[in-house]
């Protein structure tokens, strides 16, 4: 890979400057999804705190399967993210390459399993307003509610996702095409950054959602 | 005022009146904080004008000094303002507390807001609309929800306002100390019509008022409540004879009830409305959860009576389910799905 | 401990007071203005030159003012007989929503930091342009875009939400347009937190040699400081609006009582948006008031680091507050009393601001400029309006006033006294920079006296009629209020008078105003050293900065002493 | 161009690092802690495998101290929204005596 500088925008001085300007503002961008996940994470701990045992028992109803190989498959995502930031770096083009689809694959899968089990939970009657709509013992307007936080956040997370893959592919084709320069692999890092981010809302996620009730055996199931 | 009958103005109020004691508690914080920071603008005020007029800037060679800071000054107009703040906070709190402490004996009224309108009940039964009449002297306590969306009972002339919630009793209390007729306000956007929720709280002398009582008797809540309580067929169940299939009610309010999950809880109005909207949230200690819930069924009102006649039980008072109380008329023919039991 | 009182001989002689005509410059081929310099339609609306975006901003945002100013002239006609003269109760209740919609979401919050931060920020620090040009162009086009939205919505269709949205009646009760809003709002929300991330990474990176962070302008600060709350508090709105649109479209929601959902949770994650919000309108402001008074007076400025550090603590304290809010609300006591505490803290930053712009006039050489007019305007109304907030931050006062007309009073005074005088003083005062024109002086002058004047009758009323009790947002309303109100609609046709004629004599200024030279005020600031209009790269070499921002009467020493 | 990254070695070990913790976390749901003791381990060890993935993944850990303050600030201002909004749900039924 030729190792010549990127191209140098016109305000700033030095390579070095522009490549910061980049990482932080990529840090601060998160600092922003920080608190657009948080607001409704908020919203999901005020309202918990009225109906503490019933939310647990509707999280006890979540497939904590699929969430927990979601989760090792989100991780196995992040390591490749890594491992291609590293080798951009270092200017080995082939071994981004392959990192990063590897990276893209495990996102696949993650929103694979996302999508079965959505289909799943409909399957099991818990998607509100079906006429499958089972309540089990928990009040029907209470689990809705826990429902529907379900949904939303992981929805919104699979949007994120979604972005996170474009972002790598579009990445993955300009290393394909040679243009990303060994010294300037500020773009892999900046998306790095992004996916990793994305790694961290799913890890806030299972707890909140998955884990904050009791589960059985017998619901390890798909 | 004269003054303004002089020149052939219409009357123009500055002021609003002192209906109740807390409004001249209100007002006198009021001009606290008033003095405080009139006396803060007036000085920046002054002082603005002071030096906009000596050091205009009359010649061109003029030569302005070089000060760049006086720590001492600095910090004394930052700290300094604490104190004032703290003042006014602390005698905030303290008028603002007696919200929370309605007196035990105070005359109990019901309000539901609707779009667009306050209907209001008094525990003898009578009703109004948009209009509330008070004895003067006696403490009240209003017990308000809504049926919709969010309005608030206001009340310039007690200086209270709080917002009316669907889906949870709030209270506000009130000690009317003038007879007169003040303004009733819905003080939370609430839609087309918020400007129409406008009315009165007339407060009478304490024999006007139970004249007025009088001339307006019609059934009293809990008799109203009696009604529906047998119509929904609730005696079904809520009966003291052997196959009771769910609690006493006699002499229930204000006890405490033991639930199935080993906390207990007290039998207030909040308790009774979950009980008959949400019975599956919290279900008396021996009972199977089998209530079914009549969410939809009865409105806020009707709820309100029944809360009113479940009061009213004293020992003997519920009726025995037998051939001579045949269910009234419109009555369900069979009980709703029992939505809480396990299909 | 004596004031560190020099008296130097000044580094150049006070000029007249009136702005100096540009004497001719000498022969030397100086570099096309970014006016002139790419010329043709496409030249502006694919530029990334931040000052070009500046004033593609300003005409978006001065046009949404006359859309919100259009409205409140409608709503103040309306008051003006108690059984409501002009329109009917539904059009009432979507003006005051278009209103309050318009102006907060596209111009108190995006003017200063878009129009004149865009413009000039760079230049203080001697920058050549913004650290993400591109970013920047994306987000003008990205609030235009959510402008296009949300307008439709409010202006076509209509809108009876208020722009607080409450639910459950924004999700049950209204049969109007609120999706489309809240999802324009949102895209607005996106162009906020760019030019945010667009100022902070700018400050942080791209300052000259020599301009240290004790060496920066106030107006760099109190815009690095708004540009924190942009960040932090827009994406809570985002997703609050988002969860309104979510539960209108799918019939369930979050917030639905008959689901055991609490309709305060909404008021609790919009407040946490919207207080900071008023701050990220008023910071700016501040920051534009810091240079006017510094450069009229010709005097240092007054703690300079009390100053700077006063808009950081607004930007921190502004999240602790939002409680005050919903006093009546139904929230629990304990957090009452504790959001009232927080209130009183949170007045403190402020209150050093105004003592110091105050201070800095002591002494000084004040010429009464047009933009000193505005600034000085500010000072007194924006007093007012603070110290009228101490009034709804106790307890007891607040549950007699809320949501009443002494509200409306109180956020006007700073919103329009303070905010909007604070902007038409910076867009008087860097005019002539922007476009290399001098306006007329008597004519400006007249126009911000009649601003001052209409604002105080309009407004003051407005307390009384709040303490007696009127509630706001009311189409008609009982007879003994009407005095007032028509004090009230007289006072706002002086205020649209005087909002309207700047306009007249800036735009004659473009054709026939006398050229302005690089520094008309004689102003210290890192833009005037340039010429105006400057050119596209701001310096011919990047300059190199020895003394603190404001050394009017200095003996050339260090002020940070 | 100094090195930004964390040694491949040292990211694979995080990565094993995490995917312990994921198991512990999902293992400790199957044990009866009712909903607050549930909820309270399961976000202490997210925030411990959040920690590890800004640390390592996101080589944090080489960072100057703006990156970390960018971090720090998202973190501060979400904390001080959850602790206000529940310091009103927490105590809204403590009514004074």
């Amino acid at each position: 890979m030729p190792a010549e500088p990127p191209v140098l925008e016109p305000q700033f001085a030095t390579a070095e400057q522009q490549r910061s300007a980049s990482v932080l503002g990529m840090w601060v961008f998160l600092a922003t999804e920080v608190l657009l996940f948080g607001g409704i994470i908020t919203a999901f701990l005020a309202t918990r705190v009225f109906y503490p045992h019933e939310f647990e028992r509707a999280a006890g109803r979540l497939n904590v399967l699929i969430g927990g190989i979601n989760t090792v498959v989100l991780l196995a995502s992040g390591l490749g993210m890594a491992l291609a930031v590293h080798a951009a770096q270092k200017g080995q083009r082939w071994a981004t390459l392959t990192w990063l689809g590897l990276t893209a694959l495990l996102g696949l899968g993650f929103l694979g399993l996302k999508g079965y089990e959505y289909f799943a939970d409909w399957r099991d009657g818990l998607v509100p307003r079906t006429d499958g709509f089972d309540p089990g013992d928990v009040t029907p307007g209470r689990l809705t509610l826990f429902m529907l936080f379900y949904f939303v956040l992981t929805g919104l997370h699979a949007v994120h996702l979604s972005v996170g893959l474009g972002l790598v592919s579009w990445l993955a084709v300009r290393v394909m095409r040679g243009e990303l320069p060994r010294a300037g692999a500020t773009v892999a890092e900046v998306v790095g950054l992004y996916w990793h981010f994305v790694d961290v809302v799913w890890i806030i996620l299972l707890p909140v959602l998955y884990l904050s009730g009791h589960h059985e055996a017998a619901d390890l199931h798909f | 005022m004269d003054l303004f009958a002089a020149i052939g103005m219409p009357e123009v109020p500055l002021f609003p009146d002192q209906a109740s004691a807390h409004a001249g508690r209100v007002d006198r914080l009021f001009f606290f904080i008033l003095a405080v920071t009139g006396g803060m603008g007036a000085s920046v005020g002054l002082l603005l004008a002071v030096f906009a007029f000596r050091y205009r800037r009359r010649t061109a060679a003029d030569r302005t000094p070089r000060i760049t800071g006086f720590p001492l000054l600095e910090w004394g107009w930052t700290l300094g303002p604490i104190l004032p703040f703290a003042v006014m906070f602390a005698w905030g709190l303290a008028v603002y507390r007696d919200n929370y402490a309605p007196p035990p004996d105070a005359y109990e009224v019901f309000v539901v807001g609707k779009q667009w309108m306050w209907k209001v009940q008094h525990p003898g039964g009578q009703r109004e609309i948009n209009e509330l009449h008070l004895p003067a002297g006696r403490p009240v306590k209003v017990t308000l929800i809504s049926e919709d969306v969010i309005h608030d009972f206001g009340t310039p002339a007690f200086r209270k306002k709080v917002d009316v919630l669907p889906g949870r009793y709030v209270t506000v209390w009130y000690e009317p100390t003038a007879p007169g007729r003040y303004r009733l306000f819905c003080n939370q956007y609430c839609g087309t019509g918020h400007a129409d929720m406008v009315g009165a709280i007339v407060v009478q002398r304490p024999d006007e008022h139970s004249k007025w009582l009088r001339d307006h008797a019609e059934g009293s809540a809990a008799l109203e409540g009696r009604k529906l309580f047998l119509k929904l067929q609730c005696v079904s169940c809520h009966r003291t004879d052997g196959d009771a299939k769910a609690p006493v009610l006699e002499g229930l309010y204000g006890r405490r009830v033991l639930l199935r999950d080993g906390s207990t809880t007290e039998a207030d109005a909040a308790y009774i409305r979950d009980s008959i909207l949400y019975p599956a949230k919290q279900v008396a200690a021996p009972w199977e959860p089998v209530m079914p819930t009549f969410q939809g069924q009865v409105s806020e009102e009707e709820v309100l009576l029944l809360v009113a006649y479940v009061r009213s039980l004293g020992r003997g008072d519920l009726p025995r389910p037998n051939n001579d109380t045949p269910p009234p008329i419109g009555a369900p023919t069979e009980l709703p799905n029992a939505g809480g039991a396990k299909k | 401990m004596s004031t560190d009182l020099e008296v130097f001989p000044p580094l150049r002689p006070a000029p007249p007071s009136e702005p100096q005509a540009a004497p001719p410059l000498p022969g030397a081929a100086v570099a096309p203005s970014y006016l002139t310099e790419p010329h043709g339609w496409a030249s502006w609306l694919f530029t990334t030159d931040h000052k070009r975006i500046a004033i593609l901003y300003m005409v978006t945002v001065t046009l949404f003012f006359f859309v919100g100013g259009a409205a409140a002239t409608v709503i103040r006609l309306n008051l003006i007989a108690p059984q409501g003269s002009l329109v009917s109760a539904e059009l009432y209740n979507k003006l005051f929503t278009a209103h309050g919609i318009v102006m907060v979401w596209f111009f108190l919050i995006p003017v200063i930091p878009t129009v004149l931060g865009n413009f000039v920020l760079p230049m203080m620090i001697g920058a050549k342009d913004l650290a993400f040009p591109r970013l920047n162009l994306l987000s003008w086009y990205v609030f235009t875009a959510g402008a296009v939205i949300t307008l439709t919505a409010v202006l076509f269709g209509g809108v009876d939400s208020g722009w607080t949205f409450y639910p459950p009646f924004s999700t049950r009760s209204s049969y109007t347009y609120v999706v489309p809003a809240a999802v324009g709002i949102i895209v607005t929300g996106f162009s906020t937190i760019m030019t945010g991330l667009n100022f902070v990474i700018t400050v942080h990176t791209l300052r000259a040699p020599g301009m240290t962070w004790g060496r920066l302008p106030i107006f760099v600060w109190s815009n690095y400081a708004t540009s924190l709350i942009m960040l932090l508090a827009t994406p809570v709105l985002a997703a609050v609006l988002a969860l309104i649109a979510v539960e209108r479209l799918a019939g369930i929601g979050i917030f639905d009582p008959s689901l055991g959902g609490d309709p305060i949770l909404f008021q609790h994650l919009f407040w946490f948006y919207s207080h900071p919000a008023v701050y990220i309108m008023i910071l700016p402001g501040m920051g534009v008031v810091t240079e006017l008074v510094t450069c009229f007076s010709r005097k240092t400025l007054f703690g300079y680091k009390f100053v700077a550090a006063a808009s950081i603590c607004i930007a921190g304290f502004g999240f602790l507050v939002w409680g005050h809010h919903m006093f009546v609300a139904g929230q629990s006591l304990l957090a009452s009393i504790a959001f009232s505490a927080l209130s009183y803290l949170v007045a403190i930053p402020s209150a050093i601001k105004v003592f110091n712009w105050t201070a800095t006039m002591f002494r000084g050489s004040i010429a009464f400029e047009a933009p000193m007019l505005y600034a000085v305007g500010f000072i007194l109304l924006f007093t007012i309006g603070g110290m009228s907030g101490l009034f709804l931050a106790a307890l007891a006062v607040d549950q007699h006033v809320h949501d009443t007309y002494f509200i409306i009073a109180h956020f006007h005074f700073i919103m329009v006294g303070g905010m909007v005088s604070a902007y038409f003083g910076g867009l008087h005062y860097w005019w002539p920079k922007m476009t290399g024109r001098l306006y007329s002086r008597p004519w400006s002058r007249l126009a911000a006296l009649l601003i001052f004047a209409g604002f105080f009758l309009t407004f003051l009323p407005q307390f009384v009629l709040g303490y007696l009790g009127m509630p706001r947002r009311y189409h008609h309303y009982p007879p003994e209020f009407q005095v007032l109100n028509v004090l009230s609609s007289a006072g706002a046709s002086i205020l649209a008078v005087g909002y309207v004629l700047p306009f007249f004599y800036l735009f004659h200024s473009l054709r026939w105003g006398k050229p302005a030279g690089p520094n008309p005020w004689q102003a210290t600031g890192l833009e005037w050293q340039t010429a105006s209009p400057p050119p596209k790269h701001n310096f011919e070499q990047t300059p190199v900065i020895t003394r603190g921002p404001y050394e009017y009467a200095t003996g050339g020493t260090d002020h940070a002493r | 161009m100094t090195e930004r990254t964390v040694s491949p070695v040292a990211t694979v070990l995080t990565f094993a690092a995490l995917v312990v913790l994921s198991l512990t976390t999902v293992g400790l749901s199957f044990l009866r802690m009712g909903p607050a003791g549930h909820l309270a381990v399961g976000l202490s060890i997210g925030a411990l495998k959040a920690g590890l993935v800004a640390l390592v993944f996101m080589h944090l850990v080489r960072s100057p101290g703006r990156t970390w303050l960018a971090a720090g600030l998202g973190l501060a201002w979400l904390s001080i929204l959850v602790v206000l909004t529940l310091s009103d749900y927490l105590t809204r039924h403590v009514l004074p005596s």
